[in-house]
């Protein structure tokens, strides 16, 4: 069934006006949020793999040249993009579902904009056109703003125009090296392109070709957050309400691995672009980690984190072999997961103690037992703790370095992830086990069951992925066979 | 005509060095905002340049034209349809990024991006 | 001796580090954690120039590694750069862009 | 001709808006750059591209930075 290809964009969109309409009438927008929720893991798991041309245009064979040229916009639905839109849809669901039982009065805007940054990123996944792709990226980074400048913790607004007014410098410049492809081959669908390039019709070394290359990758740096905007990624996730956080994490890998992969098609042939790759990731790694090491509020510390864990896909994706570029989406496939599950349950600590300085903290483990236990295990997992996934796919990709003759990158990666494993030690200590302060209030605070369950689902995937890693990899490392 | 395209593209450039100046220099954020959006528009007239062709015409089909003759000597449409959708896009977000600064206004009262938007830690201590 | 004086000033140092708030030995020992992992992996990264030029790399990897150490406490200075105010993050926005653009159009066709 | 001289006054009610210490000078030398480029991109033979512009860059966004000046502070250093 093709025809379900293109509803994975258009039904988050739609739900998302309509909700934004009828935002005046409650239950009915809760009802229809929630059933619209629910919809979005099914629709790709029921969908059959295909291309979808818009419009109905099929590809066209030139005679003279016997080039084939794609004149639609083309959605192309593989194994990754089932497996990833499925995730994206699941933790939606879990969110909105979150979202729904905190509050008796929902907010129409707010919902708008999840669905908003979910269609986004969606399209985003399956497009096959890069100036499509370019548009959804620019919606995408509204939502964002929008979902953190919607958050009611202070300094939100500062923290929202801060990212708007870095995002007008980041996202032009990635348009300018479109127009820079655009000029050079007078096409922006990628499969176009990439022929054009590996046929030789494009000179590789001209400097306008490398041009192209410098300015989508800074677009592509403003887009996953590496250095030098991860301090902006991890003061956006710090800022936003935990269930937005949960989603914004996921939103910045999925535009990350989406535009890279785009970017590995085109610029494969070019040494140069792994060495870039390949440096900013060490940087984002060491920098991520090293300040997550020193932060005193917790959301910061994840934020910082989250950053720092980027750095391990980019890692995979700049080796360039077929299991490393396995290894780096598998990645983050985990870190989607895991990073969603560390700021819901942050959150709900949030909820229960009105406070977000380590240092202030004590002795939660006596009074909220569930949401410690699946903590620890979150960061273990994101540490790198066998049997959960985050150690799978770390593995892989210490492997995958060392196969390809760089024994440094796998220790350095090995360390980053001891340095992940202290500061989770750290905070652990500091927030569950220390004795409690004495001006900490904690009678009659409870911890929402919305947040205990979704926090259950996503532990039960965590341990899934790390027990039966082959689920995924294995369809990854076809996809991955395909675009080598 | 290989003057007006590199006219252009001069444009273009200077545009996207006027923004980028104002990025790091300029201290009012009203100003800052308009001079990040110069770099929108010298993106956009990059592109367009692109589609430009020296003596052509309109890519638009009247009747009447040679349909030979129209694919010879037509600019090409595709860049055009991409900047519209530019140009809109750079529109709403500057709308967006004065709306954020018509609500930080009325707290700080002040235009200046080293009050308004400086470290977190340190306008905690400020507003205390 | 010396190293020794400085080594214990970096201690005190990071009390500046958490201003406002008391400062729990748990914060104390992660900056140091931060401190050492930060010289490390600086100098194992520097340690990748080997597949360019060996005798690069040894050099390089001394002058980084001598930098680093004469200059702890290292963290403060770090967190000083990556403050979250806008005018830093232009500014080392715009400097990685410029720095892109150079090296990938004198340089791209080196590597 | 008439191409190299609105390429001038494109740049230089650019470098004039940023120069200026009364805002809404600025936002009226904004609306006179994007209605420059508006007649630049009917030159590139975009009439589409014109029109939007025309709207946008003359009207709207010095409509936008006007209002945004009116609610916040007329003078900026």
């Amino acid at each position: 069934m093709n025809e379900l290809i293109p509803l994975m964009v258009i039904v988050p969109l739609m739900a998302a006006l309509l909700i934004s309409a009828f935002s005046r009438f409650n239950t009915a927008t809760k009802v229809f949020a929630f059933v619209v929720a629910i919809c979005l893991p099914i629709i790709p798991i029921a969908s059959n793999y295909g291309l979808h041309y818009f419009g109905g245009y099929a590809p066209m064979l030139d005679n003279v040249t016997s080039v084939m040229y794609h004149p639609a916009i083309t959605y192309s639905f593989t194994f990754l993009q089932q497996i990833f839109i499925a995730m994206i849809g699941l933790l939606t669901f879990l969110v909105v579902f979150v979202y729904l039982t905190k509050y008796r009065k929902v907010s129409g805007p707010y919902l708008f904009l999840l669905f908003l940054g979910t269609a986004a990123v969606t399209a985003m996944l399956l497009t096959d056109d890069i100036f499509h792709m370019f548009v959804f990226f620019e919606i995408l980074a509204l939502a964002q703003v929008g979902i953190v400048a919607a958050s009611s913790i202070d300094y939100s607004y500062e923290m929202a125009l801060k990212y708007m007014v870095l995002g007008s410098i980041g996202s032009p410049i990635m348009l300018l090296g479109i127009g820079f492809l655009l000029a050079l081959t007078g096409s922006v669908n990628v499969t176009d392109i990439a022929a054009a390039v590996h046929n030789g019709l494009v000179d590789a070394t001209s400097p306008v070709f490398l041009m192209s290359l410098g300015l989508i990758f800074f677009g592509w740096l403003y887009a996953s957050g590496l250095p030098p905007f991860h301090t902006i990624k991890s003061g956006i996730y710090s800022k936003a309400e935990p269930h937005g956080a949960a989603l914004l994490q996921s939103f910045t890998v999925i535009s990350m691995i989406s535009i890279v992969l785009i970017m590995f098609r085109i610029y494969a042939t070019l040494p140069i672009f792994e060495v870039l790759i390949v440096f900013f990731s060490i940087l984002a790694m060491i920098l991520g980690v090293s300040l997550a090491l020193t932060q005193t509020d917790f959301r910061r510390m994840i934020g910082f984190l989250a950053v720092g864990e980027l750095g391990f896909i980019g890692l995979g994706i700049g080796l360039g072999t077929n299991f490393s570029i396995t290894a780096g989406l598998f990645q983050a496939l985990n870190e989607i997961i895991i990073t969603a599950l560390l700021f819901i349950g942050f959150g709900a600590i949030v909820e229960a103690t009105n406070e977000v300085d380590t240092r202030k903290l004590g002795g939660l483990l006596a009074y909220h037992p569930k949401v410690s236990i699946m903590l620890l295990i979150a960061g273990l997992a994101m540490a790198g703790v066998p049997p959960l996934s985050g150690f799978q796919s770390k593995l892989m990709l210490v492997q995958a370095s060392l196969s390809c003759g760089f024994p440094e990158i796998s220790i350095l990666a090995i360390m980053v992830s001891i340095a992940t494993f202290v500061v989770f030690v750290k905070t652990f200590y500091t927030m569950f086990l220390k004795p409690k302060p004495n001006d900490l209030d904690l009678e009659g605070k409870e911890v929402p069951r919305a947040m205990i369950f979704t926090m259950a689902i996503l532990l039960i995937i965590v341990v899934l992925f790390g027990v039966y890693p082959d689920l995924v990899t294995s369809g990854i490392s076809n996809f991955v066979g395909g675009i080598l | 005509m290989a003057q007006t395209q590199l006219a252009i593209l001069l444009t273009s450039v200077a545009l996207i060095v006027i923004g980028l100046y104002s990025a790091i220099f300029i201290d009012n954020i009203i100003k800052k905002i308009i001079g990040i959006s110069f770099i929108e528009e010298g993106a956009n007239l990059f592109i367009v340049a692109i589609g430009y062709k020296a003596g052509g015409v309109v890519p638009i089909l009247m009747p009447g034209m040679d349909t030979s003759w129209f694919a010879t000597n037509a600019a090409y449409p595709l860049p055009f349809g991409l900047v519209l959708t530019s140009i809109v896009i750079g529109a709403s977000t500057l709308a967006v990024m004065l709306a954020l600064v018509m609500v930080l206004y009325r707290r700080y009262g002040t235009l200046s991006t080293k009050v308004m938007l400086s470290d977190t830690a340190k306008q905690e201590e400020y507003n205390e | 001796m010396k190293l020794y004086d400085q080594i214990f000033n970096v201690v005190k140092q990071f009390r500046k580090l958490f201003s406002p708030g008391p400062v729990t030995n748990a914060d104390v020992s992660g900056s140091i954690t931060a401190e050492i992992f930060l010289i490390v992996s600086l100098v194992l990264a520097v340690i990748l120039l080997r597949h360019v030029s060996v005798l690069l790399a040894g050099l390089a990897t001394l002058v980084v590694a001598i930098v680093l150490i004469t200059n702890i406490p290292l963290i403060p200075k770090f967190k000083i750069e990556q403050e979250d105010s806008l005018e830093k993050m232009l500014f080392y926005a715009v400097v990685t862009l410029s720095i892109i653009i150079a090296f990938l159009y004198w340089g791209g066709n080196l590597v | 001709m008439l191409e190299f001289i609105l390429c001038i006054i494109t740049v230089l009610s650019a470098i004039l808006a940023l120069i200026q210490k009364d805002l809404l000078k600025a936002a009226i030398l904004t609306g006179f750059s994007g209605g420059a480029l508006a007649v630049l991109f009917q030159i590139l033979l975009a009439p589409d591209v014109a029109l939007t512009q025309a709207i946008v860059g003359a009207a709207i966004v010095p409509v936008f930075i006007a209002l945004a000046v009116k609610k916040t502070q007329r003078e900026g250093s």
